[in-house]
């Protein structure tokens, strides 16, 4: 099993025809991924990468079934492109692009709500449940390993590490979710650990965030209500200075809130264990898993 | 972007949010004659900053030359690192209560909110840390914006925390705030700022609402918006990034994702996730880092290069740590690519490479060869670099 | 029985203060409506008609528990008194208020849909369940009188004439509910006529529509469909033409809809006797509930 | 409110959309001057009513000196009974197709609905009679107002029931299409009009989207809102109402709700719906009802003055029926209002009172005392008017 993304996922890409949606969905498909469509307005009734191209998510959505989209359109489109894939019904919206304009992304937010649809991202590598051979995004393909952790975090980068990390010592991922480095984000680390704690597969959750708002500290209430599962912390950005925006439009520690202190101590005192690097959070899931 | 407050105040006015009437001045000539079309003033410097009345920067003119020896005076400051590239001379309004309103980003909500607080002329973070139950706050749904009943409910509740006397009786209070509220976050949606704010919302003693003072910020990933603003903050945008980090200032004009950090020992990587991780590495093994470098996803040869330049810039560099997460690209073109770097811009410092994914051995050997440490983990590149900088340091 | 309001309503006022708020307020209390509150922004605190005044519809519904506004406030404000009440929770206003613009009323309804409240409305005298002995409107009390026949109408007058006819030849009323004659209203036939359904009290409904639109002939559809008691239709303004609006701002002929002609063909095909006049109304009225 | 063709496209401008270049000309020496600017052109009368082509209100000027001509003879037309105030001269469009563009009130939906059609140029009510699968149409909701991609469904909805080939590659009206809709959108919310029409909306053959005819109609009840617009088409108020009913014109002006229907039995009742069944039972005793007149809720006897007056300016009129449901107001004084306003008025002409409610006994008997006709029922009174009528008449 897995969240959010499984082997019956018919994922669709808008933005396809473009030069990052073409050669991420060539990964997709390599790695299994069963991509039926393409959307690219004007573009309608050709195909690309063997598959056909709709001029609408609707269209698509009508002739391939599809039921999770992945957006690779420019930052000025993309708040469109989203809310287009949550009105045709689709109840996965996976954004990659970077550099939407947040109101755009408030918008947006508001309209999946009223709608039921989830979104992942934007700003995010998406995610990837390797023993379902199927992603979504650009988490790259030799990361992945079938197992029982489920990752999610805010960088991509770091996730890849953390996933080859885990790999390197043998601990595969049920799936590992990239939520974004936004300041408005569609799922939280609360949303997705809410997933990952009816999710059978998933034995042990690596949850890794970074200064800026408060997702974490209210992931950690989550924690601290009683959740069923081992929960292993990571934050980066300890030594970020206040005010500056550490390359994630999110990452930035406002005010009072945001610092890298404040979520290692909320976690803590969740019962979290924090780790101080990656080989930290690597020894702690051997730990957990062992004694679970 | 920061619109500096009389900037903020044509914007106001455009949307119909009355503000004191006020000329802008850039020489104490202007000042003075401003200052005998208006009256008694308050001249103001124009910085993107806080704190100014605590500075100096704000001083009370009964005359125009009072108002030309206070432009004077306040046109050659400094404000915490900020030159004063104009002064504000508005009229002196009948203060009869001040109030705080602002349209800001809630992360948490994922929405603008609407605060409003009979707290007014403090800052709001202060507030909001001592006397939170003196905000009331709303969160509007984006399309509809906030509805007049709604405006109404967040008055009569940031009222029922409200002291002393009011100026306005609760009918004509609740009838005015409709309008204004509306304006300011239509202005936040028009200009898809981040932050639009009026503190002191003045009530003069004449029961007019009127802006004390505005501050604006355009969010970064939508100036392509707004392109005539941009051009306007062009004419002060000198002076308004005057008191900004010299380097930073550099950074953004060659288009990189830099934060300076002071310390020595420079920082580069693909991905903020990363990279601020590796800045906490460097910190855990006892450096100091001098910086904060994303060269971002797909690392390029040329990309590499152009970071290394960056990070050079600084003086205070004794040695430099690149960690590449490779995902899709080849560690052996990044290690080339370094390599040239190196060599093209005749690096001396310390240079410790930790590189993994695709063809990561393959890499590592040609770094080796080329004289640059390979580091297999993150946290022993970090303990070398460091290592390395403070033995030279000796 | 009855229909949307009965003796457990407590109904709140916005506008009570005003003069028509204040003398039909008096009116309603008189026939036996539970008026627990009023609403007038910037009079709360005070009392009004021996009722306490509350500054907005959350305050005094959390005051007294109210259920049920009646709204009768200038139309430049009506729209916005609407959807405060709908966002107080309240489940049924009523907007007796006339001229309002239709766009504000656009906004309205869609803010209403979103949050399940029903409006009757507006530009309409409200809704009487004399059984019941509770009322919201400007129905005059004399013309109510408990009984068998739901009775629905767009006009006011109308439907105040017909309740004292069928009063006059012994048919009381389960409820009446004057729907409005504005071109964009809350509930429509169809909606009122599957409450009556529902509803034991009810054994035969009037339903009196008008040129306009084509809420009759939708109405018209559903009953074709099989409804479960009789009807009988009443069309006024057969006489009226094309493209003049009839007082009504709803009551216009535009192009090829809207009127009596396709409105009482369309009832008739659906199996509606359709009277000619409010004498014919009772007649069928009688022989019906004889008969049945 | 209608606007007038170039009041809708002043419209269109301001919002962004774009129209031909065009000048107003009220005499055929400005329409001889502007042509000289404008080249050729097509000269058009400046009515709120369609048909004006086949009339002869639109003619194509190929010299200054044809458009004056144009102009001199359109501006003495008279369409369907309006005078024309003023003629709109446009440059030629190199037209390569035409479709249909409107934003309009959906009563069922109780929405606004945008309808797109590659059928323009026609009247929107005969296609969507005789092909109605031509139009496609997208019914917003009224806070988010048209989505891009709801506007780009809407679009190849309608393309893929257009014919002929595309004078535009799909992506590229696809693209255009967006800010167009919004835009219309957009002006019918700012302007609370319940009908902005874009027919029709011509591709030229370089491949730009322009308005070449412009309807408004501005909601009445919203008037109030906008009295700048109000103002302007009072310059040309007189001619705009030129064509309706002269009768109806003098009741908008006193202030009244009433319909001139032609007939000889003036009819008065209050409520729309009473009034309407009033009429319906005069026809069905055979009678011709001369006019719609709601006096409203709770009349007063001064209203009813005023009611009579109006429906005696009809010189067809014969008699009169009022008919009054006493809700409120007492019976007793309805009579003694009608009493009072027969005397003042000299109203020798039949008059059949019906009255119901509070008291009407004592209405009925004074009534009856005083001469005047009162009666049980409203079909009874009907019937007594329409005898009483066809009576004098012989």
């Amino acid at each position: 099993m897995s969240i959010l993304l499984n082997s019956e996922s018919r994922v669709l890409v808008q933005g396809m025809t473009g030069s990052e949606g073409t050669f991420h969905t060539q990964q997709m498909i390599e790695f299994g991924t069963n991509v039926v469509a393409g959307v690219s307005p004007g573009k309608g009734g050709s195909q690309h990468l063997g598959r056909p191209v709709f001029d609408s998510v609707a269209e698509a959505v009508i002739s391939t079934g599809a039921t999770v989209s992945g957006v690779f359109v420019p930052p000025a489109f993309a708040a469109d492109a989203i809310m287009e894939a949550a009105a045709a019904g689709l109840q996965l919206v996976v954004c990659i692009t970077e550099l939407i304009p947040v109101n755009d992304m408030v918008r947006a937010r508001a309209y999946l709500a009223s709608r039921g649809a989830r979104l992942v991202g934007p700003n995010c590598p998406g995610l990837m449940s390797p023993g379902e051979r199927s992603k979504v995004g650009i988490i790259p393909n030799q990361n992945g390993r079938p197992g029982p952790v489920g990752v999610v975090s805010r960088s991509g980068t770091l996730t890849y590490e953390i996933m080859q990390s885990l790999a390197a010592a043998g601990y595969g991922q049920s799936t590992a979710v990239g939520i974004g480095g936004d300041p408005v984000l569609g799922l939280s680390f609360s949303d997705v650990l809410e997933l990952f704690a009816s999710d059978p597969e998933t034995e042990l959750v690596v949850m890794a965030g970074e200064i800026g708002g408060s997702d974490e500290e209210r992931a950690a209430e989550l924690i601290g209500r009683g959740y069923p599962k081992p929960v292993v912390g990571f934050i980066s950005g300890r030594t970020a200075p206040p005010g500056k925006r550490m390359g994630h439009a999110g990452a930035i520690i406002s005010g009072n809130t945001g610092s890298a202190a404040s979520k290692v101590a909320a976690l803590e005192r969740a019962g979290v264990e924090v780790a101080d690097t990656i080989e930290q959070i690597v020894e702690r899931v051997t730990a957990r898993l062992r004694r679970g | 972007m920061k619109l500096l407050e009389h900037q903020a105040k044509a914007q106001f006015r455009s949307e119909g949010i009355e503000c004191p009437m006020g000329r802008v001045a850039r020489t104490p000539l202007e000042a003075e004659s401003a200052a005998r079309e208006l009256g008694e003033v308050v001249v103001k410097a124009q910085v993107p900053i806080g704190g100014r009345g605590k500075a100096g920067g704000v001083k009370v003119a009964r005359t125009p030359e009072e108002a030309r020896d206070a432009a004077s005076q306040i046109l050659q400051m400094e404000i915490r690192g900020y030159r004063v590239p104009a002064v504000l001379l508005e009229e002196l309004l009948d203060i009869g209560q001040e109030l705080y309103l602002g349209v800001t980003l809630d992360r948490d909500r994922r929405r603008l909110a609407v605060l409003l607080s009979f707290a007014g002329g403090m800052e709001i973070e202060d507030v909001a840390e001592r006397t939170p139950e003196k905000i009331a706050k709303l969160w509007p749904d984006p399309f509809s914006g906030p509805l007049p009943f709604e405006i109404r409910q967040l008055t009569l509740n940031a009222l029922a925390s409200a002291q002393g006397e009011q100026v306005l009786e609760r009918s004509r209070l609740l009838g005015m705030m409709v309008p204004l509220v509306q304006r300011l976050y239509q202005l936040c949606q028009r200009l898809d700022a981040t932050l639009c704010e009026i503190n002191p919302l003045v009530i003069t003693r004449s029961g007019q609402l009127i802006a004390g003072d505005g501050k604006v910020e355009v969010d970064q990933n939508a100036e392509y918006r707004h392109q005539d603003l941009v051009r306007e903050l062009g004419g002060d945008a000198e002076a308004a990034s005057s008191g900004d980090d010299q380097l930073e200032v550099e950074a953004r004009r060659r288009g990189l994702t830099y934060v300076h950090l002071g310390g020595d020992i420079g920082v580069i990587g693909n991905g903020a996730g990363l990279v601020m991780n590796t800045l906490d590495l460097v910190k855990q093994q006892g450096g100091s880092p001098a910086n904060f470098l994303d060269i971002g996803g797909g690392a390029k040869a040329e990309v590499v290069r152009q970071a290394l330049e960056m990070v050079l810039l600084d003086p205070e560099v004794r040695g430099i740590f690149v960690n590449i997460f490779g995902g899709i690209t080849r560690g052996d073109e990044v290690a080339k690519g370094l390599i040239q770097a190196r060599d093209e811009l005749q690096i001396k410092l310390p240079l410790v490479v930790r590189m993994t994914g695709t063809r990561e051995e393959e890499g590592r050997r040609l770094l080796e060869e080329a004289g640059i440490i390979p580091a297999v983990s993150a946290p022993e590149a970090a303990r070398r670099v460091v290592e390395m900088v403070a033995g030279a340091g000796r």
